[in-house]
């Protein structure tokens, strides 16, 4: 258990510049990761949960440096990603891949997908040209496609499949890590269950580690092992899968669990009214990001930011007042 | 809105600057002895030793370039090499004919491409529809010496509507109208096109837009869908329209005027390439670019007129 | 016991759209009727005819869409047999709509308060200021902070949930009787959605609204809905009391939908549906959800009707296995 | 779904052969690129022979289109100038899509500095108005072939770069080039494998549309007198010509103006077609 983590994300900071205005732009910054700390170990699948701008995605964009970060350190298997010279990268992207949202905006419209798999193969060097389309084949049945896509285009497949196209192309490269960035939110409810059946067959067969961007927690609770809360570019509350949602202790991870509807009566939303919008990301409110929101607010949250700490076995919180 | 149009202004300053040194670079690094393009190759050493002289040639380039930036600093474009009059003098007099021409030819593109577009995105494939599309398609591909001459032979030669010698250059306001009929319905003839196209376009997307569904799920009729709810939509594409071809509209304003025989800069900048009248043609090039600049200047303003997301955001 | 019908009565509805020459129904014969103050969810997931349903009552259809038959009774009167002008006039006067996108469906040239005062001076000929002014009183009844202020704002100067607010605010301006919401908060967080749906019910309550709510998230359903209808391609396959249906799901389509659901609450468990929804051009005759049900049978190739089960007349299925 | 879209992006060859404006287009561009091949074998008379007891004769069935100032056919001297027009009108547009492409991929690819400064220069560049542009460029540099090609390319060069960056920044927004990058392909093979052939649907139009200003700027350039010079027969130049006898010889003007008339629909419809074949939703 406490041997090194697969990932291992430090202190990861990565600031947005936006530039607005009319006709002078004005310039404003955006703490999108605001010191991220986080692990993951071999084969474990990390959930990371927060809504939209909570910095959730740029963790992932970041820590492959499809992105540049502004602070922090990013170990993967003992190696410094954010260090590592162009050399050096290619051979941890091989090891780490990403699944992404939309697979119609991920995969090149204009490659069969003989050719947008068989890429990555040859690239890298594990496959020729006599033995790519039976490489190929046998991925694209790992995820449940027939040998005959080989030869069709990524439009000509439903939103599904193309979900399960993208899953093959991460899974070409045999990497140890995947970032799912919110890979089943386009899908309908009953697509999406065959995707999540599929993530957690394939993991299983490859003991594979996952970071598993999500805005539903429902989604986590079944894939994930532990949860990553972020609120606002940091981090607010870790800890395992169901513990978390069973026992929250941060009141935003509180919060998430009952806004989130669940197909039952008896667990209907709790639909208080909490006023306010959450806080612009331009200028998040001092001290505890959540304060403004938190009904055991008290003076100490308005002012001193809380670090995440830990709580009981396997659990951590950055709240002044647990829950 | 004034300290908004002074940063403006104060962001222009390295284009203008870089502006200048094209020009400067153009005329002056291009392979080729001026004094052999402007004398010819027959003339005598001594002549063009003397022509280099005048030039301000002799110096060496760096300060010839600084002296050239100085100069357009005090508002001065030198003199000309054909008739040594102040350039600067020579382009006031004529700009105001351009002028009169460039926005006329606007104000044609507007009032014609404008309800044009509309009506196509309204009544899609319909006869509007067809029209629009055939007149457009004719606007993009006439070149404007072609469709000046052809103007000409019809309205001026043929039926004797207009003058077939421009009279642009009357005190009388209805001569100096009648003048500006033809040339400015040639130049608006691409404008009624880009601006047709563009709406035509930006209506057909803005419609398919949520806001126009909202808009009639309030019960409005038609009309007030249509002009209140998706043309205001329309306005920024179409004002970036107008800025981009501002440049080609200027290209073939110089066509207008030879054809329909104005007073202009395009007549002044044919003038100086005839007489190989290089300080001239400098200086028209700074003065064409300095416009479209502001130009530039102007439609970004419009901009945050027509969108209140530029304004306020 | 006053007699007033409900405010919103469909009757054998029927909308098709014109593929390539042909018409195909993506919507079939469905028949429902809201009473005020009660909420009906339509649930399903995409292209199962939800969406066009809302489009099909509110007469704003895309062009290649068209009602082919039945009724659409708002306050007794027919949508689909009265005049352009007709509907022009009920439309956001007695029904109002909001969608699913609140960032598109402001216009982002005209400021909040004219936007949302402007059925007023359509309907009631309210002048320019006094629809302001109700504007203002409507933008505090969806709670929209410092809300004399910002009836100059433009949509762009407002969050997501904010605008959705201002959406709801600019729905009821003329206090119409029918509110049709079409996935109002799916494009929400869910801590938003929550404040959001609050504010329905509230308003609802307040109103003596009639609801139609378009959504394909069942625990949207099971939060705020008195009755649900569940639609697989252009069909309604079950319809119950909220209760009844989460208790009782019957319809083996509903079921597998129940089931694919991952939950917070529970085992951690969920089953998939094989394949998936067939084209409109491939849909099967008979029961559309043949091709993925694990009970079928020769008789499916038959369209079943809507039959009560469970000895309950409100709970009805349309299927030949589980009709008794 | 998947029906639908595989249905659309079948139709998009069968749409733009069903397109008459595109069919047509076509037809009128090959023929003019086809007589402008053959006009060595084709032109009934020698463009420049003059012959002075035939000055300013309009159209006969000998000469075609009449004769011009000099007694030179006008028929052949379009055949021999539709050369001209077309060989710079291919060639600059060449030249400046390629070289603006290749910028505009690589400043949007890259984005920083690089990026800031393409944009500055292009901004520069597009400061002068493209006509003047040219014509300076062909006033400071000689009238020639070559530098005809040179001046009407260095005016294309700025619309292709702000074409192409546009499009690539465009293409950075969708995840597929981050997903080339995770699976560690070279900045190179993304640039040029990956975006450019996603691109590629608007540069062709684009370039059908340039072509046409192209030849629409030669001919201007050569009405204006700054094209390849006399006797060498250019489009524009008897244009000129005729615009000077437009009195004594209608014809001189008419006929070459609408050989460059239907060259310029053509390539538009070629352009407009191609648009609305690549893209269904868009409007034309």
């Amino acid at each position: 258990m406490n041997a090194t983590p697969l990932l291992d994300i430090r202190d990861l900071r990565k600031v947005f510049t936006t530039r607005k205005g009319w006709p002078i732009p004005k310039v404003t910054h955006v703490k999108a990761l605001d010191g991220v700390s986080f692990t993951v170990g071999r084969g474990e699948v990390v959930g990371v949960v927060g809504e939209s701008g909570c910095g959730k995605s740029t963790v992932a964009r970041v820590a492959l440096r499809l992105m540049e970060a502004d602070g922090g350190s990013v170990g993967f298997d003992g190696a410094d990603v954010l260090e590592a010279s162009r050399l050096d990268m290619r051979g941890l992207r091989r090891r780490m891949q990403m699944v992404f949202q939309d697979p119609a905006s991920s995969l090149d419209g204009r490659q069969r997908i003989v050719d947008a798999l068989g890429e990555p193969l040859k690239v890298h060097g594990l496959a020729d040209r006599s033995t790519v389309r039976d490489e190929v084949a046998r991925l694209l049945d790992e995820v449940g496609l027939p040998r005959s896509a080989l030869d069709r285009y990524p439009h000509e497949f439903s939103g599904g499949q193309r979900q399960r196209i993208g899953i093959a192309r991460a899974l070409a490269l045999k990497p140890d890590l995947i970032f799912a960035d919110e890979p089943v939110s386009a899908l309908d409810v009953s697509v999406q269950a065959q995707i999540l059946e599929l993530l957690r067959r394939i993991r299983a067969e490859h003991n594979l580690a996952f970071v598993f961007i999500s805005h539903d927690l429902g989604v986590v609770r079944f894939f994930c092992d532990r949860v990553v809360v972020m609120y606002l570019g940091r981090v607010v509350e870790v800890g395992p899968v169901p513990e978390i949602f069973v026992e929250p202790l941060h009141p935003y991870t509180r919060l998430l669990k009952i806004s989130s509807p669940e197909p039952d009566p008896a667990v209907a939303v709790a639909m208080t009214f909490q006023d306010g919008e959450p806080p612009s990301p331009t200028a998040p409110p001092p001290g505890c990001h959540f304060h403004p929101r938190c009904p055991g607010a008290t003076e100490r949250c308005r002012t001193e930011k809380p670090e995440l700490r830990t709580l009981g076995e396997a659990r951590s919180v950055a709240c002044h007042h647990p829950l | 809105m004034f300290r908004f149009v002074i940063k403006r202004l104060l962001v222009a300053i390295p284009t203008l600057w870089a502006v200048l040194t094209t020009v400067f670079v153009l005329i002056r690094v291009v392979p080729g002895d001026p004094t052999i393009i402007i004398l010819g190759d027959q003339a005598s050493e001594a002549a063009r030793e003397a022509l280099r002289e005048k030039l301000g040639l002799a110096k060496p380039i760096l300060s010839q370039y600084f002296d050239f930036l100085w100069q357009v600093l005090h508002g001065d474009l030198g003199r000309s090499l054909a008739t040594n009059r102040p350039i600067v003098d020579d382009v006031l007099s004529v700009l105001p004919f351009t002028i009169e021409l460039t926005l006329a030819s606007l104000l044609v593109g507007a009032v014609i491409g404008i309800p044009l577009g509309v009506l196509a995105a309204e009544r899609r494939d319909g006869f509007a529809d067809w029209f629009a599309r055939i007149f457009s398609l004719a606007g993009v591909s006439f070149p404007a010496f072609v469709s000046g001459i052809l103007l000409l032979m019809v309205f001026s030669v043929e039926l004797r509507w207009f003058p077939v010698i421009s009279t642009a250059n009357t005190a009388d306001p209805i001569e100096r109208l009648r003048a500006l009929v033809l040339p400015a319905i040639n130049l608006g003839l691409l404008m009624v096109a880009y601006v047709t196209r563009v709406t035509r376009s930006g209506m057909l997307k803005a419609l398919g837009e949520d806001y126009v569904r909202t808009a009639r799920s309030k019960g409005l009729g038609r009309r007030l869908v249509v002009w209140r709810h998706a043309f205001p939509n329309v306005l920024v594409p179409i004002v970036t329209v107008v800025g981009l071809y501002l440049g080609v509209l200027i290209g073939n304003a110089v066509l207008t005027e030879i054809v329909f025989n104005r007073p202009g800069i395009g007549k002044l900048i044919v003038t100086a390439l005839n007489q190989r009248d290089y300080t001239l043609l400098q200086g028209l090039m700074v003065i064409t670019a300095f416009a479209i600049v502001l130009a530039n200047i102007l439609t970004d303003l419009t901009y945050g007129l027509v969108d209140p997301r530029v304004k306020t955001s | 016991m006053t007699a007033t019908p409900p405010p919103l009565v469909v009757e054998g509805l029927t909308t098709s759209i014109r593929l390539d020459g042909r018409l195909h129904h993506v919507v079939r014969d469905i028949s429902f009727e809201i009473r005020a103050e009660e909420t009906l969810a339509l649930v399903g997931e995409s292209g199962c005819g939800k969406s066009m349903t809302a489009l099909s009552v509110t007469g704003l259809l895309p062009p290649i869409a068209s009602v082919t038959s039945g009724r659409i009774l708002v306050e007794g009167v027919d949508m689909v047999a009265a005049s352009e002008k007709t509907r022009e006039d009920l439309r956001g006067d007695r029904i109002g709509m909001i969608f699913q996108e609140p960032m598109t469906s402001l216009n982002p040239v005209l400021p909040i308060g004219f936007q949302v005062g402007e059925a007023l001076m359509r309907h009631h000929g309210l002048s320019k200021k006094a629809a302001r002014e109700r504007a203002r009183e409507l933008l505090e009844l969806v709670r929209v902070p410092a809300a004399a202020e910002r009836l100059d704002a433009y949509p762009h100067q407002f969050s997501g949930g904010m605008r959705q607010r201002v959406m709801i605010a600019l729905a009821l301006a003329c206090r119409p009787s029918v509110l049709i919401a079409d996935e109002p908060t799916t494009a929400l967080d869910v801590t938003i959605q929550a404040q959001v749906l609050a504010l329905v019910a509230d308003l609802q309550k307040r109103e003596g609204l009639a609801v139609l709510l378009i959504t394909h998230n069942l625990g949207v359903v099971a939060s705020v809905a008195d009755r649900v209808m569940v639609m697989y391609g252009g069909d309604v396959v079950e319809s119950a009391p909220v209760k009844a249906f989460f208790d009782r799901p019957t319809h083996p389509y509903s079921q597998a939908l129940l089931a694919a659901m991952p939950r917070i609450e529970g085992d951690g468990q969920l089953k998939p549906i094989p394949g998936q929804v067939p084209p409109l051009t491939e849909m099967p005759s008979g029961c559309r959800f043949q091709s993925r049900c694990p009970l079928r049978q020769e008789i499916c190739d038959r369209l079943p009707e809507m039959t009560p089960v469970g000895g309950d007349p409100e709970h009805k299925v349309r299927c030949w296995a589980r009709s008794e | 779904m998947s029906a639908s879209s595989s249905a659309r992006r079948n139709t998009v060859a069968s749409r733009a052969l069903r397109s008459p404006g595109l069919a047509f287009g076509f037809v009128v561009v090959v023929v003019m690129i086809v007589a402008a091949l053959i006009a060595p074998w084709a032109s009934p008379f020698d463009p420049d022979a003059q012959d002075v007891m035939l000055v300013l004769s309009p159209p006969d069935t000998t000469h075609l289109f009449g004769t011009d100032a000099f007694g030179r056919d006008v028929f052949s001297r379009i055949l021999w100038g539709a050369r001209i027009s077309l060989t710079v009108g291919f060639l600059a547009t060449a030249v400046g899509v390629v070289i603006g492409t290749v910028i505009g991929v690589v400043a949007g690819y890259y984005g920083g500095v690089i990026d800031r400064l393409v944009v500055a220069a292009t901004d520069v560049l597009l400061s002068f108005p493209q006509l003047i542009m040219g014509l300076l460029l062909v006033a400071v540099l000689g009238a020639s072939l070559t530098n005809l090609v040179i001046a009407i390319a260095v005016t294309a060069v700025p619309a292709f770069v702000r074409l192409a960056r546009g499009s690539t920044l465009a293409m950075r927004e969708r995840d597929f080039v981050d997903a080339c990058r995770s699976l560690g392909y070279s900045d190179l093979r993304i640039m040029f494998l990956h975006v450019l052939p996603n691109i590629l649907d608007e540069l062709v139009v684009m370039a059908s549309l340039w072509l046409a200003a192209a030849i629409r700027t030669e001919s201007t350039l050569a009405f204006i007198g700054l094209s390849v010079p006399p006797p060498t027969a250019t489009w524009g130049g008897i244009v000129r010509e005729g615009f000077d006898n437009l009195l004594d010889g209608p014809w001189l003007a008419v006929f070459p103006s609408l050989a460059i008339l239907a060259v310029m629909i053509g390539l538009n419809l070629i352009g407009d077609g191609l648009r609305d074949a690549s893209d269904p939703r868009a409007p034309q």
